[in-house]
């Protein structure tokens, strides 16, 4: 069914047609859509879900704990400052292996408080262990939101999908949807491992893990991490072979022939897109990558992407605030390490606090690859790009 | 209290445990005092049982069959608790 | 009113060969409160000593499903666990008749703790919260919390040179708790094993949230003879240091009333964290502490009759 | 069809943004592809505030903001006191207004020569026919005419539709709001 | 004057002789003692310091945010859990510029819970904008708790200081200690910038920052970071010209003439030094490499170091969770990416939860290293070291 | 009794050119709150619509000094602007008497910062905390909080067709502060501006941590004409849905008896997020709202008498 | 309301903000209905000053001087309080 | 002198962690390098804990736990029926027990041939002097006797200070600890 929705309608839809066992949430701007026409779906009994409106995002995330372990499907919905406050709950619910999704739209961090996207909220929590899904536009959300919930059973890890705050959360566009019935028999009953709630079988969940033991729990959820990417593709490829839509792990636009190339994550994939045919229609061979799967790093599917050309510029929509630039910048020097094509590499910070980033200023950054290709020289490895007074 | 460890491949997922399993890890030895029961003297009120902290009172069918010397750490509530007129326990220092 | 016998009939569980000191009170309200249940329960703990104690991996002295998620949150993660059985039971994956109980230590409760707890009572989850209130941080080696008293030493309100000990009075949490208006409310203690008894059946028979504030003896914190652990919680029920109440649908009742009020020097004496008090030749603190007592005492005692 | 930017120019409780969404929404029922996107801002009720479109017969990839609409709605007239309503709009754009005036006292007031004024006065609209003041949906009505990029029928329809499904039990309403976009729609002149 | 001290004693040692004006705390194992000694030391009169034992260390770390806006000299402790409790507000104090120090005890973050040491809790922060300082043992974390509150009064950023959690927090060392008087004379007062309790100015601080201005603000915070690090310099250079101990930015030991070495933080540095020392004696040219300042990062220095040697072990005591390995790692191999010396690079993350690594273990990593060098040849990149079952 | 004219003689502290809605009641409150002050005062806002509307950069309508930290932890950072103004003056660097003032709205103070603003008051902070209580979360768009009362229709409570608005009642926060035992605790609202000058300079008076909770209209949330702001509040206070009363050592005062008791359909009639009730043919929802409200002040008054 | 903003080296470090400066942004034009103050009617009890919401009552020596339509947003609340019996303020829609 | 390692094993409570703090806080005062840990456990009262020390005249850089000591002492002689006080000892290494029998006995009892043992009644020393069963402070006198790398004036000296800073107004208690020291240095023999 052919439909416009905003980014927080159509993850309300998925979350509709999902029909967790239980949602505990709070809100929060630009999130806050999302778990309030949730609510009025409970409200008028279109879901069977325990809503929970807990008292802040710490609890929100610990009910969805208590619940996951005890073998609900659950999922939440939240943004920056109550995805910090939930930073300890994080770590916790992936260490316990508790496949929670939160819809998150990203949106930058205090101080200065700012209600407008970039991508501080999600990286700044990127060593949770939590698989990280950052989509372009509303009809990504919506189905990798549906995607994410059999990931994350599956890998038994949990999983944030992100959207950009405003831009996608509040954008609306055409999308399609599927039907109600047909999303919960793909996604099938959750498998419950570990069963909190079998009175026959008493579990004891959550102990203290000493010198001796910590190490090798930790191992097993790092190994859950190394090896989850197939499944990743699996469930992608099944989601598409199923309801016709495909999507990739790192997302590769006009790259075949490309000499330069921007890599990007969130909307501003779709902005660079449309520059990238305007450069091209003026006959310059650019393309874009953009970083869907961001936790794991897709190392060897992003190393094949990146190395097709002679100068990349890494867009990064937040910063490390450690002198070395943004986040994608870093990964992509780390995982280029030992390769042997090298493209040059200029790091570009961007859109922090949601300032807007137009199709005519990524234009502007392709000219600059095409210059450094052309040089081979990189005049300054990071610029802030953007911000007055630079 | 010494077994091997188990490496992390073999070790249930999701760190997980079976309840009751501190059983197997027997607190006896903190003991420095030892309470001696006196089976003449009790009346099997079982006082003593409800105010153990480490439930090493054994009972069957609502009678005291002694004390599990494995986890007993000798606090010495069941002396004290057993009532003054009966007191069918005692505490004796472990002999070293 | 429960009988020994009957308690007894049913296995233990909560298990030996935990890490408690010995004499822990901690310990023995864990038995009491699982014993007291008359349906299978599932119970979640804070972090604190009860849970270090009990769940060193790979040891569980729990035989009953347990949940540990942090120190803040046990009352947040049981509203999850009550939710999720509400809906696996709507979906009929569950069919048994379960109940749920946090347990939590006075930090994770008074302070740390408060906010979910709150949260817990306000939505209404049925789940029946126990702080076992030995009045300080134990797990942590003794730093004050809102429970400690007035005067007591503990290393974060130490009994030193300048200052001598606690300088605040402990916060009501029970009362405040009670202003929440939950299903069920009181306090309770070991030492009147029967009285805790009726409460936990009582609180759990309540249809909607409840709480017990359990007064638990440290041996450690308190600096007293692990054996006096019962006896101890009777002197401060006696010197109206530790009421023993409920309060069920509006209606506030003392259950158990000291034939005599003692002094509550009877009660400070007994154990080190007081010992500074005593030794002052300045007897305000001790007064002070009295006429809180005296203060608490008066309200419940018109409350009750209300 | 090219792309087609739109600018909505309103006051906060206006219901500049519900008409840039009910306008996307239905114009995606005609099979066009759509953005609706209001300005972002934690603008409280009165407050300007703006509202903006895309609209196209293929994919709209791009997500940053509209820097040069083709058309500007102006839902409330005070607005051009204080904010400049013209500002970026192409020279073969057009600006569409709710007000009394004549297009030709717009042009004045506004000082431009190049684009295209058009004038509805659709507060009356609403007042006469919602019996409140909220230009919002007659304006539709003038913009699907000013657009020339919609076919006004099916457009009703769709409108009518979502409004139906938005006052499930209130058929005056959705009577009323059809009856104001339809005469914005006639009456709407250059 | 020479006395014996645990870490936690040496860090409260230096809080009584810094004399801040507010510490608000709240007690976390194995950090706890150093704030009940600093109780005590109120408690006793021995400083002037208000004492906020808060109900949380979300409410510690905001308490320390107020008084620090009001001008006063701040600090407080933590570690694990409850630095991730104060998160959101990590970066409150940073974008607020306000000089607050935490003395923080490394250890292990849920779940499984775990009191030990490993370095997840301060790196899962490292985006936060505070400056981040490892220390090797109880001098050092001394020396640099009142270093810290220098460095970060005249940078206008919020540091920690960390010291490993149990191995040295709670281990006996002898160290030196400075005349009590000296300290604050060194130190001096506080500038405070924008003075919150002057009435007769009044200020509004932390205002909503919408597009038009985050970007700006943060731009200002990200360059404090960039710029920091001669800042840095000057005061362990002052702080040595004073009282005769220098502190480097990048420790090395043994490194002139080194093949191979290994790169660390915390108090496997010293291990491992002990290590070098026996490789030595039998004439094996290794050396050490330990990082002490992580955040800035110190690209220059740490590029200097590393390129020094053939083969470099990287042994990080915590795990990204991306698939990528250790932090030291990631960001090394960035920083390598555009040097032309590269050494062979071996990721071995090792200690986690307070898994203890000894001097052979060490050695063994050493002969790894070596066997690099000669094959020239890296067989697996990243490793899990002391884990059984690996 | 403050008079207008002596009020007006100082100079505006909150001052016009912020973005709240016409009518908000929340601006009033601060207007009328720092006008009453007879100190030099110091702000802190939590997040939340006074914090939104009045500090976007660069515009502030603040003219006192004014620090914003986050949502949940305005009583935390008041605390320690408090005791660094308390270190600093033992160090003579300040002189003059400060008092401060931490506003919070009811999101911020009943749900996520209850338990900082806990802990502020059983540390015996000298802090006024003013809950500017508009029953929901307007900032993020009428979202329910544990403030909002009974049947009120938010965004996360919504009347649908299963459910009609929120299921459950007010969170009791004046009472669970009262039972925190602060120095000085009340209820006031905008409508009856004398009452609450007075309670703000009892307050600032007041040895140690006070409380007022200030009943504040939002015309949006609320939906009603904004004219109506501060006459609505005295409807509010007329059928008692929210009684102005005061606690100070240990007593209970009401401060204002309406004459008689109006029923409080005339409050629900005059705003939109109760429409739905009214129309509603089943009654319960509004007896039992009644009844919580008749309860409530049963209760206050036998609390007064005593 | 437009201004020339400043560039990130201009403005003062650590998000700090001279207070009082809203009075440079006018919320006047959000109104759509506009208080007309009576001066002959007005007793200048200020009830209107205490209750409004946008500081928009001029108030000198405590008497009313007028209304600052730089601010006043229109709720009319004053128009609202104002005595019964006086009535000195009346709201008029804004004349487009 | 080399590196010495040296394991405490006692009960929570029982003070082995005082014990291997104190000794190395005089040590230092003797001029030694030093370092004092405990195991890291949250073990309780009772519970079976041990604690370490490093001594050296030259700095001691590693931070490793101590596999190999050279000197265990055993603080609670009921510790060698449930846990193996021996491991990791080196051959050349000795064993210091607080227990009434004698070193052959406990040579046979712990099945060992290489290694000394000593033995010492720490406990019934406290006992008689400090009237309390608190071997710890009596186990330093016979730590150093054994341990034969520090002077014991100089060492009873420093404990002394640090006792009287500990104990500032109960003479009695430093004075009763430092006889008991003085007597295990006698009393303890292989
Ligand atoms: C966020 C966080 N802060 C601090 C701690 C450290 N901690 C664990 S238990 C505890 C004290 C527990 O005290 P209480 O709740 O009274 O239980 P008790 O130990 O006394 O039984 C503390 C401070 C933690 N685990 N998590
Ligand atoms: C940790 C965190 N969670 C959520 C938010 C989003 N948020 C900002 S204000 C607000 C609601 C404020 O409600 P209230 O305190 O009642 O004040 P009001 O807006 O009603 O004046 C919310 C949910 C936030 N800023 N921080
Ligand atoms: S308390 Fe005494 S009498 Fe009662 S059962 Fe125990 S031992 Fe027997
Ligand atoms: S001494 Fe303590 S532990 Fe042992 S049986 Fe008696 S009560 Fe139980
Ligand atoms: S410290 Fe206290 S509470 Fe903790 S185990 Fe020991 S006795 Fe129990
Ligand atoms: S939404 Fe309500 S509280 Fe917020 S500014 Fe508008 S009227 Fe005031």
């Amino acid at each position: 069914m052919i439909v416009a929705r905003t980014g927080n309608e159509a993850m309300a839809e998925a979350m509709r047609q999902i029909n967790p066992d239980v949602v505990a949430a709070y809100p929060i701007t630009p999130a806050t859509e999302v778990v309030q026409l949730f609510a009025s779906f409970v409200a008028d009994g279109l879901v069977t879900t325990e809503f929970v409106p807990a008292e802040s995002e710490h609890s929100a995330l610990s009910a969805c704990v208590g619940a996951s372990a005890a073998g609900a499907r659950v999922m939440t919905s939240t943004s920056s400052q109550g995805l910090a406050l939930m930073h300890e709950i994080l770590f916790i619910a992936a260490g316990m292996r508790l496949p929670i999704v939160i819809c998150l739209v990203n949106r930058a961090l205090s101080s200065p408080i700012n209600i407008h996207c970039d991508h501080s909220d999600s990286l700044a929590s990127r060593d949770s262990g939590w698989l990280q899904i950052f989509t372009e536009n509303t009809q990504e959300a919506y189905d990798t939101t549906i995607m994410a919930v059999k990931m994350a059973e599956e890998i038994m890890l949990p999983a944030m999908v992100t959207t950009d705050g405003f831009i996608i959360s509040h954008g609306m566009e055409r999308i399609e949807l599927i039907d109600d019935k047909k999303v919960p028999k793909w996604l099938g009953e959750r498998k419950v491992v570990n069963n909190l709630l079998d009175i026959d079988k008493p579990i004891t969940l959550g102990s203290l893990d000493l010198q001796d033991y910590y190490f090798e729990h930790k191992r097993q959820e790092i190994e859950a991490m190394n090896n989850c990417l197939p499944i990743i593709e699996k469930v992608q490829k099944d989601f598409g072979d199923t309801f016709g839509r495909y999507y990739p792990i790192v997302d590769e636009y006009k790259m075949d022939d490309a000499e330069v190339a921007i890599l990007a994550m969130g909307s501003t994939g779709g902005t660079a897109k449309v520059a990238v045919e305007r450069m091209r229609e003026q006959g310059k061979k650019v393309g874009l990558i953009r970083c869907r799967i961001y936790r794991p790093f897709p190392k060897q599917a992003m190393l094949r992407a990146i190395t097709k050309v002679k100068a990349l510029g890494i867009m990064d929509r937040a910063d490390t605030f450690s002198t070395m630039g943004g986040h994608l910048y870093n990964d992509c020097r780390s995982i280029l390490y030992d390769a042997d094509k090298k493209p040059l590499i200029k790091n570009y910070i961007y859109g922090l606090g949601g300032r807007d980033i137009s199709i005519e200023e990524i234009e502007t950054v392709f000219e600059q690859l095409l210059k450094i290709k052309n040089t081979g020289k990189v005049d300054k490895d990071i610029v802030y790009y953007g911000v007055r007074g630079e | 209290m010494k077994k091997e460890k188990k490496g992390w491949k073999e070790i249930p997922i999701g760190l997980v445990l079976d309840s009751g399993t501190s059983k197997e890890f027997e607190t006896g030895d903190w003991r420095s005092d030892k309470p001696i029961w006196d089976e003449k003297k009790c009346t099997h009120c079982l006082i003593c049982w409800i105010y153990c902290p480490d439930s090493a009172i054994i009972i069957k069918d609502g009678k005291v069959q002694g004390i599990d010397y494995k986890y007993c750490k000798g606090c010495g509530i069941c002396a004290e608790e057993c009532p003054p007129k009966i007191k069918a326990i005692t505490m004796v220092r472990e002999e070293k | 009113m429960a009988s020994l016998k009957e308690l007894a009939k049913q296995g233990e569980k909560f298990l030996g060969g935990h890490r408690a000191c010995a004499g822990c009170g901690a310990t023995i309200i864990a038995r009491q409160v699982l014993l007291a249940a008359q349906y299978p329960v599932v119970v979640g703990a804070a972090t604190g000593c009860l849970e270090v104690i009990s769940t060193i991996y790979p040891y569980s002295a729990w035989n009953v499903p347990y949940i540990h998620n942090a120190f803040e949150n046990v009352a947040a993660t049981m509203s999850g666990v009550e939710v999720a059985y509400n809906a696996l039971k709507k979906k009929g994956k569950i069919t048994k008749e379960l109940r749920f109980i946090a347990f939590g230590g006075d930090g994770g409760t008074y302070d740390i703790g408060l906010q979910s707890l709150s949260g817990m009572i306000e939505r209404r989850h049925r789940v029946l919260y126990v702080c076992y209130n030995n009045e300080a941080y134990m797990n942590t080696g003794i730093q004050r919390s809102s429970a400690t008293p007035y005067g007591a030493h503990t290393t974060t309100s130490p009994a030193g040179t300048k200052i001598p000990g606690k300088l605040q009075p402990r916060k009501n949490l029970t009362e405040i708790i009670i202003a929440h208006e939950p299903a069920y409310a009181a306090q309770a203690t070991i030492g009147y094993w029967n009285d805790l008894v009726t409460k936990v059946r009582k609180a759990l028979d309540a249809n909607g949230p409840s709480f017990i504030n359990i007064f638990s003896p440290c041996r450690l914190g308190w600096a007293y003879p692990p054996e006096k652990t019962a006896a101890i919680t009777r002197l401060a029920v006696e010197t109206c240091v530790w009421p023993l109440y409920e309060y069920e649908n509006g209606k506030y009742r003392i259950t158990v009333k000291p034939k005599e009020k003692k002094p509550i020097v009877e009660f400070l004496k007994m154990q080190g964290r007081f010992s500074h008090l005593l030794k002052l030749k300045d007897d305000t603190p001790i007064k002070e502490f009295q006429a809180e007592v005296d203060r608490i005492w008066e309200k419940l005692l018109k409350r009750s009759a209300e | 069809m090219a792309l087609l930017e739109i600018r909505w120019h309103g006051r906060g409780g206006q219901g500049a943004k519900t008409a840039a969404l009910l306008f996307a929404d239905a114009a995606v029922e005609t099979g066009k592809y759509i953005q609706a996107f209001p300005e972002y801002g934690p603008e409280r009720m009165g407050a300007p505030v703006f509202a903006f479109n895309r609209l196209s017969d293929k994919p709209i990839l791009q997500h940053c903001g509209i820097k040069s609409p083709n058309i500007v709605v102006v839902l409330d007239p005070t607005l051009m006191e204080t904010i400049d309503v013209t500002e970026g709009l192409a020279d073969d754009g057009i600006i569409l207004v709710n007000t009394q005036k004549t297009a030709q006292e717009i042009k004045e007031q506004l000082k431009i020569k190049k684009q295209k004024v058009y004038v509805v006065d659709a507060s009356k609209i609403a007042k006469d026919i919602l019996k409140r003041d909220i230009p919002n949906t007659p304006m539709l009505g003038a913009l699907i005419k000013v657009s020339k990029l919609l076919d006004f029928e099916p457009m009703l329809e769709s409108v009518k539709k979502r409004l139906e499904h938005k006052f499930p039990n209130r058929p005056d309403v959705v009577e009323g709001n059809i009856k104001a976009i339809i005469r914005a729609y006639e009456e709407v002149k250059e």
